[in-house]
Order: structure tokens, then C-alpha cells, then sequence
């Protein structure tokens, strides 16, 4: 039987701090998520009984390493449906992982007066390096706008693909408006244009659907600190028709074959990709977050969410000068609001003394801000331990901070 | 006239004053008030060059040398950063150039509970800080060339 | 006063594992060092009491992380005597530092024609880069020879020097020989040449002299797992006049100021080249391993270890068939032999059936192996908890595989 | 001729053998013995086309198809994986391709203590496997071409 979600919020030693004298109520997991004990534990325990460099060593704390490490890879292949672990290439995070592909793609497959194409809802991670990539090889950078409701406009991307068109990089989930982006549509209009598209999965790996096959994606990155993983580490999968014929990104130990001063081969995937010692005990912290959340059933986990941003858009919409920004069909685990004359950080630092923790600016997305014509919002976010009661305090938190400015 | 207050003066009163609040909610609903009782700026004087590089929210500084004194006003869209520019007005403001080169500017810390704020990059106290200190080693430079 | 150097093994809880039934003797800390408590319970902390995303947010968590983060620079860049903390850089180690200034110093500084100096006792994190940096910009990469007594020809290093020489990469201490170079005075003449200098302080950072103004580097690298930090960490150290010259490398969350589709303005040092979330943890894990080293007087750490080289150089030197390879005037905590009829690999998986970890191979420095015309070699790398015990497992050790094998 | 020993017959013998040994230090010792009675492959036969990649040492495998048997002759440079060619040999060699082909090929693990082994990326086992199981293949493709 599948583990109650209602029983994940004692599982997180973190949740039961004190945040200035009073009980932390964490809405700030877009940005980053707590972790459970048995990640905690799975770092220690690495450190305390296994620690080695892997690959290269023939002792047994090497052997047992690596062996721990290339499970974490057949995990998160079966997580994202990967059809084999090769595929599945460990990076810093998903930052890493789209700079990862604009350089090595960039450099394989983009040339002088090609085009790229992402979204206007990008977070900076997954704009900015295909702008620079675009400015390096004189490629055109080009942005699909986004609606009043905070929705892409398909008909104005059908119109920019064409035959000079050589990605498509788009977020599943917007992490500033929490929009979720029709990613298999999108899919299939830049495929039928031959065009192969990389998924931001950052903020839709932990809460919605996240079948790399399903979806057909070409590439797709994500962060282990947003799925209750340790900080270090990330992922990219690739189709192994991209990335057999994409030249390597950093070079060094573990992904070399042979190396002479006038020629250098490659190690096979995924080792190709992985340059350097990992960060094996994030990758290990990693299979214990994926360990963890399958012990949910997914579907239960999703609608649980899904209910929990319902009640939250409810409790904030019935506050007097509230805006939540954008109102996309569908949405997840993103709550971002100005109130009427209180500025975004001055709620932001206001409700932290409440013990409420929220983000606060521009998210990385300043593209949206610009285009909303807004300094910033404050954002609450979501995880499988938030509870309707975290969502009753940061209303009551936002109603007494009205209160007091307002005097 | 009564002998004006020094920096020292001043801040230990401060310190005093938020040493009675009993929270952190309490400090800065007090802060808040320091704010929204300073005066508002002329909005004609809320130009880019006036505006302090630096901070999530918008900072002005009308800042200038009358005698060998610092005198500035300044206002912000963030009622907390007001609040601290209230702190500073009532400290720095109208101080002799060379006592605001000298001062410590650890005034939030010592104020108790500020160790928040002072290391909130999104304050962007550091950056008003800097911009007074420079102000009043101009200050300083200005009357010592006379 | 300072902390025993031989009270130092209790603090590393691996050490007292078993490894088939054996008592570990770890010798492979030149590929990674174990962790003291104190650096596996800073991790732990960190996510049990602080963890959140660093620098935007202005909740508590966000603060706290923010400092402790913040406050890790300040310690490295005391260990290292760098000028100021913004020229510390956070990486996930050696690999990657090398790669950024490979990619960034050679898009702004290298062009067609132009020439890159590396040693031929380089680890092939800082071989591989430069040479594919190379190849991309059309420029020449040069390698200084060793002699026989695994030292740099200098004679010939400032042959190469020219002034189409944009860059010399040189390590410290070799990885794989243990030979310590004369990085001061390369730097010297690199300088006389008008050549910056970067060094690879991956295995000498922990061991001897780590002073990057008295050696006067323009860019130093190191790995935090190497120095009894976590993995996934590492440092790169800049002048100030070459960083604020060179254009980011990864590019997204946080190295940025202004984005729009047209143009992107970039953050300030050190920020501008950390893209994304950063490995928060591990940072404050080699805050932490900092820490535990500054407890010992460095001096009498350094004669220690110097010592202990030289009891197990004697050791092995008296066994009948077995080579150590080089006789560098100066060597550094590598023990690199062979035994003959054996071949490497047989040597450390037996030696592991003993509970005796040291590591066999190219160790990531092919140029070295062809150049000594060996396929691989066994290699005991030191650490400051090693003793004259290990060493003394060591060599019994090998004896017995010797009588084992030859019987 | 008496009926031949099947690959499972064969592989408990060698589970039976090794349990005998007390530790890894004497299997190891036992499978180096295997390997160092395994006579010498010819020098000339060492050729880089039966050179098996993958591996950290050096594996020579000489492989064909005998009357749908898989008849070999390897050999190594490195002790412990020529003890490992011995296993192999004495499994496979001179199997029906198609039993080879069926086999499961998880012969370290089955011997007990194997793990050790059969996970080193520098023992080269996969690689041999993976030579094997496609020599077997084409061995049967060739049968039933006939
Ligand atoms: C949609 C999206 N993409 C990319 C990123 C960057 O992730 P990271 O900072 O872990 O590299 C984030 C994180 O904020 C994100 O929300
Ligand atoms: C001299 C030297 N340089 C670079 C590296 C690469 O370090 P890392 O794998 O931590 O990136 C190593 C590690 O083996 C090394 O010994």
C-alpha cells in the first residue's frame, strides 16, 4: 500500500523548527525543498561507511561506490521513464544541464542565421545561456509570448518555426506563475517541423507528470534540490540520437578514452557528459529522494496538490487588494501575489517574522515582470508536506501585515 | 542653541527605544512607523542619478555638504528600507562629514535583532551605506580643500 | 595550541570500518580523502536546521543560509591568502574551474595562432581542456617534457615561452608521480613573458604551501573532496584584473543583473560566474573540513606527512622487483610503483582482498604512463591521518602477494 | 563418449569448489590458480583483433564456431582476469553455442563473493560477456543459415 501524504510532513525534521520563536511554515519550495530524513541519512551513511571516487577504483569502497552511484541512474531513468540509463547524465543542477546542451548542441548543430526558440515564461536558467549561445553564433533569439492569463501562445509559435529553426527550450511548469505549459503539444508541432525540444523540468518533475517518453522530449533537465534531493545535483536526459552525436561539454578525468597531445577520444555515454569527480554523495542523496517519493502513488500525490493550491488560490483571492497573477488552465504548486500598497518585500520580510517563509522579486524570471510590467511578486510555494494549515497562516500572516501598514 | 546630540548619542536612545519592543514583529512594526513618519520626498527629486545602486527595492538620496555637515533626504518604495533610511536620518543626517566618515555604521547590528536586515542583500542597506560613506569622504575632501 | 596530527585518525569514523573482514587502511586519498565527523555532521546540520536557497530570498532560512554560504568564502580565501573573498568561485571542483577558465580566458584571450602551455605531467583535467580549447580557437598547445627524474625541463619551458603563449595550466604536485614543481618559479618566468599562470592545486592544496599571492597564480583550482571536504565542491581562485575581463562561462539563475531578449548585463564578482543553484551543503562541508585542518599547525602537518613519504619510499625500495617510479627532489604524498610479473591491477585487487586500498591504472594521466612506457601503475597516496602502520600493511602486503603470486 | 557435463553441472562444481575457501583472499588465490593452469595462448594469436575493448588489462579472446559449438582460447595479461578466462573456459568452452546463448551468464555472482568482481568496470567482465554472447549468436545464425 502506498504511504499517506498526510503522514510526509513528520518525515521532514526541518518543518518542526522554530523560525523567530515561532513554528516555520516553509512556502518556499519552488526555490528550494526540505529534505526527509532518509536523505540525510543516505548522505551520512555514504560519508560514514563507503566514501570513494568511483569508476576508476578496483577496492571495495570504490567498487561499492560506484555500484551506489550507477543505481541513483537506473532510478531516476525509471523515474522519468528513460528507456536506459546511459541516457541519464548527472549535472550540478538544472542550470548545468540547459548550459550543458546550449553549448554542446550549440556548438554541433547552430550556425549563423538559425533560429532558437524560447518562452517568455522561462526562468533565466533556460534563457539567458540560449541568448548568449545565439549572440556567440550569431543565431536569432526568439521569445513566444505569453497571454493575459499567463498562457503561451501556440498559434504564434506554430508561425516562428521554421526550416531555420534548431531548438525549442520550454519549462513544464513556470516557476513564477506556476503555469503548466502544454509541453506535449509543443512537442509534437516543433517535431513536426524537425525541430527537437529540450523540457525545463524543474518545477514539474516532483509535482506533475514527468514520462520523458510520453512526452517525447528531446532533452530534459531537473534539479534534485526541488525533488527533496540535496543541492549538487541534477539530471539531463537526452535522446541517445542527440547526444551520440554531440561533442562533450567540460573535459577531464572519467570522460576520456585515450589522450595524446594531438588527439583526444571520448568515453561512451553517459560518461562522455561527466567530466570530473560527481558529487556522489548528492547523486546518492538523490536515489533516497526518488526512494521516497515512490512510495507515494503518484496520482493520490498529485491531487493532493493540485486540492492544496485550490484551497490556497481560494483563501487568497478572498483577500481585499490581493492580486494572484495570471490565471492559467492549469496551474501547480505556485501562488504568486502583490497586495494593494505593500511592496513585495516588505511583505516578504513581514511575514518572516510570522515565521512564514516566502520568496520574494523577481524569481529569475525577468522576462514575466517585464511583461506584467511589475517590479516583482511575492511567490508561496508548494510540496507534498505543505498542509491546508500552512495556507490558513499565510492568509491570517497576509491579513495582519494589511493590518498594521494600513493603521 | 543646545548642544546637538552625537552619532553615539543618538544610537544608544535608538537602541534603547527597540530595546523595549518585545519581538521581531514588534521592531519592525516600529521601524515601519520611523518611516511612514518621515516626510515624503519631492518626487521631481526621484531621478535615476538619485537612485542607489544595489537593492531590490528603489532607494533615493538627495545627499549634499552644507558646511561641513551631511545632509540628506531620502525615501524609498519599500516602507522597511524607509524605515531604515528613517534610522540613518535620525542618526547621520545633519552630522559633521567627519563624524559619518568615522562612524562604525554597524548601527542595525547594535541595534539588537538586526543581524536580518543588515545581511539581507535584498535590503540593500550595504549599498546605502557605501553611498553615504562616499558622500561624506566628498564632504570631507571638499572642506579640507578650501 | 594546535591539534595532535596523531589524534587526527579518531576523527574519521570511516576508518574504523572493516573491509572484508580487515581493519580499512585507506591509501587512496589522492583520488578522494575520507571525511572527519565534523565535516558529515556540518552537512547533516545544514539540512536539518537551515537549508533554503541562498542569495534572492530574504526569509530566516534564506539569511542563514545565505551567511554560512558567504562565510565559507571568507574562509577559503583566508586558507589560500587570496586578496579578497570575490575572487573565490565556487565550483564542483578542479575539473570544472579548469574548464571555465578554459572556456572563458580562451574565448576572450586565445586566437587562431596562438599558443597554450601544459605540462606533461598533468592529470588530465587540466590536459584535456586546454587541448580542446586549442582545437576550437586554431591555437598551438605545447607540452613541457619530463625527465627521468619525473621533473619539468624548464630549459625547455622557457624555450616555449613566446609572445604568442596566451596561458600556462601547471599542477602543483602531480597526481600520479607526486612530483612537486616549481610552480614559483614557472610563474616567474611565465610572468617575465607576460603569460598568466594557472595552477592546479587538486593534491598539493592539503599537503605543502597553498598561498596563491606568494606564488603569485593568476588562477588557482582545487576539489573539496580532496581536502577532506564533500564531494561535489571545489574553489577557483582568480585575479581580480582576469575575472572582472572575462565573460561568464555557465549562464542563468544568479550570475545575472538585467535580462531582456535583446541584451544581458551580468553580475558582480564572484557571482557572475555561479549559474544556479549552488551545492550549498558541500560549501559548508568545506567550511568545515577548513576548519578541522586549521587546528593543526600546517608546518608540523607538512613535516609529518614529508616524514611518512619517506618511510614508505623506504619500504617499498626494499622490496626485491618492485619500482617506484620518479626521484623528484621534491615528492608529495604519492607512492607510485609497480612490482614485476604483477601487473598493476592484480596487485590492488589482491592488496583489497587484504583490506588495503590504493589505486591502479593512468590515474587520469595518460601522457605520463606513455611517456614511462607503462600501462599502469599502483599508487598509495597519503593523507594526514595515514601513520607507519599503514604503510607498514602495506608493504606486507605486498610481500605476500608477491610470495602468492611467484609460489 | 561419456555424456558432457552441462553449464549448470559444471557451474555447481565451481559454486562447490569456491564455498570450500574460506575467504576472498583464498578464492582469489584459487582463481589465480586456475588461470596459471591454463596454458599459454600462442604469442602470434595475441593480435589487436582479439583484442576484447573495455577492459583495463589485456584480454585476447580466440573464438569460432565448431559444429554449433563455441570453441575458444583466451587469455590475459593481468592474472585475476586470466583465472576469470578460466572460468569461462571451463564453463563455456566447447558448449552448443546455443546453451551459451541461453546461459545466463551470471556465473561470478552465482559462485558467492562475485560482486566484487563482476562489478569492477577494470576487470572487463561485461566486455567478455558481451564478446561471448555474440560470438554464440552468430555461431547459431550460422547454424540455421545452413
Ligand atoms: C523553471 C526553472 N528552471 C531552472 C531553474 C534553475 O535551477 P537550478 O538553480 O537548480 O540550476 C529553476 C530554479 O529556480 C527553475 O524554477
Ligand atoms: C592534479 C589533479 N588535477 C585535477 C584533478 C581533477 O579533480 P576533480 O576530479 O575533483 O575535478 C585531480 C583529481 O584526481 C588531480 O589529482
Amino acid at each position: 500500500m502506498s504511504k499517506d501524504i498526510l503522514s510526509a510532513r513528520s518525515d521532514f525534521p526541518i518543518l518542526r523548527q522554530t523560525v523567530n520563536d515561532l513554528p516555520l511554515v516553509y512556502l518556499d519550495n519552488a526555490a528550494t525543498t526540505q529534505k526527509p530524513h532518509s536523505v540525510i541519512d543516505a548522505i551520512s551513511k555514504y560519508y560514514l561507511t563507503t566514501n570513494a571516487n568511483i569508476h576508476r577504483g578496483n577496492h571495495t569502497l570504490a567498487v561499492q561506490a560506484t555500484q551506489a552511484y550507477e543505481a541513483v541512474r537506473k532510478k531516476v531513468a525509471a523515474y522519468i521513464n528513460a528507456p536506459s540509463a546511459e541516457q541519464i547524465i548527472f549535472t550540478r543542477g538544472t542550470t548545468e544541464s540547459v548550459n550543458l546542451v546550449a553549448y554542446s548542441f550549440g556548438d554541433a548543430f547552430v550556425e549563423e542565421g538559425d533560429e532558437v526558440i524560447v518562452s517568455q515564461l522561462e526562468h533565466h536558467s533556460n534563457y539567458v545561456p540560449w541568448e548568449l549561445m545565439c549572440q556567440r553564433k550569431g543565431a536569432t533569439f526568439r521569445v513566444i509570448p505569453f497571454d493575459s492569463n499567463g498562457e503561451l501562445n501556440l498559434q504564434v509559435f506554430q508561425e516562428m518555426l521554421n526550416k531555420k529553426t534548431r531548438l525549442v527550450a520550454i519549462n513544464h511548469v513556470s516557476n513564477s506563475l506556476g503555469t503548466v505549459n502544454p509541453v506535449e503539444e509543443i512537442i509534437q508541432l516543433a517535431h513536426a517541423a524537425d525541430v527537437p525540444v529540450l523540457v525545463d523540468g524543474a518545477q514539474s518533475v516532483q509535482h506533475i507528470d514527468h514520462d520523458v517518453q510520453a512526452m517525447d522530449a528531446d532533452f530534459y533537465a531537473f534539479s534534485g534540490h526541488k525533488i527533496y534531493a540535496p543541492m549538487g545535483v541534477g539530471v539531463l536526459y537526452g535522446k541517445k540520437e542527440w547526444l551520440e552525436k554531440m561533442p562533450p561539454f567540460l573535459s577531464g578525468g572519467e570522460m576520456i578514452d585515450q589522450v595524446t597531445p594531438t588527439k583526444v577520444t571520448f568515453n561512451v555515454l553517459p560518461y562522455k557528459f561527466e567530466a570530473g569527480t560527481p558529487s556522489v554523495a548528492d547523486v546518492i542523496g538523490l536515489g533516497a529522494a526518488i526512494d521516497y517519493i515512490n512510495q507515494f502513488d503518484f496520482t493520490q500525490l498529485q491531487a493532493y496538490e493540485a486540492e492544496l493550491l485550490n484551497y490556497g488560490l481560494g483563501l487568497l483571492q478572498s483577500i481585499p487588494g490581493l492580486e494572484v497573477y495570471a490565471n492559467p488552465k492549469h496551474r501547480s504548486a505556485i501562488l504568486p501575489f502583490n497586495v494593494e500598497g505593500i511592496q513585495h518585500y516588505d511583505l516578504g520580510v513581514l511575514l518572516d517574522t510570522k515565521g512564514i517563509a516566502v520568496r520574494t522579486g523577481q524569481h529569475c524570471t525577468q522576462p514575466i515582470m517585464d511583461a506584467l510590467h511589475i517590479p516583482g511578486t511575492v511567490r508561496a510555494s508548494l510540496a507534498l508536506y505543505n498542509t491546508r494549515e500552512d495556507l490558513d497562516a499565510l492568509a491570517h500572516g497576509i491579513e495582519r501585515v494589511i493590518r498594521m501598514i494600513r493603521r | 542653541m543646545p548642544k546637538k546630540e552625537s552619532i553615539q548619542e543618538i544610537e544608544q536612545n535608538l537602541v534603547d527605544d527597540f530595546a523595549l519592543l518585545e519581538n521581531w514583529e514588534e521592531k519592525y512594526e516600529y521601524l515601519i512607523e520611523m518611516g511612514q513618519d518621515l516626510p515624503e520626498m519631492d518626487p521631481a527629486l526621484k531621478t535615476d542619478d538619485r537612485l542607489v545602486q544595489g537593492c531590490q527595492s528603489s532607494v533615493w538620496f538627495d545627499i549634499h555638504c552644507e558646511e561641513g555637515n551631511l545632509v540628506f533626504i531620502a525615501d524609498s518604495d519599500s516602507l522597511i528600507v524607509k524605515g531604515m533610511v528613517a534610522v540613518l536620518n535620525e542618526i547621520l543626517n545633519d552630522q559633521p562629514a567627519e563624524e559619518v566618515l568615522k562612524a562604525k555604521m554597524g548601527f542595525f547590528e547594535t541595534l539588537g535583532l538586526w543581524r536580518h536586515i543588515s545581511s539581507q542583500r535584498g535590503s540593500g542597506l550595504t549599498a546605502m551605506m557605501g553611498h553615504i560613506k562616499q558622500a561624506a569622504a566628498e564632504c570631507v575632501g571638499e572642506e579640507t580643500e578650501e
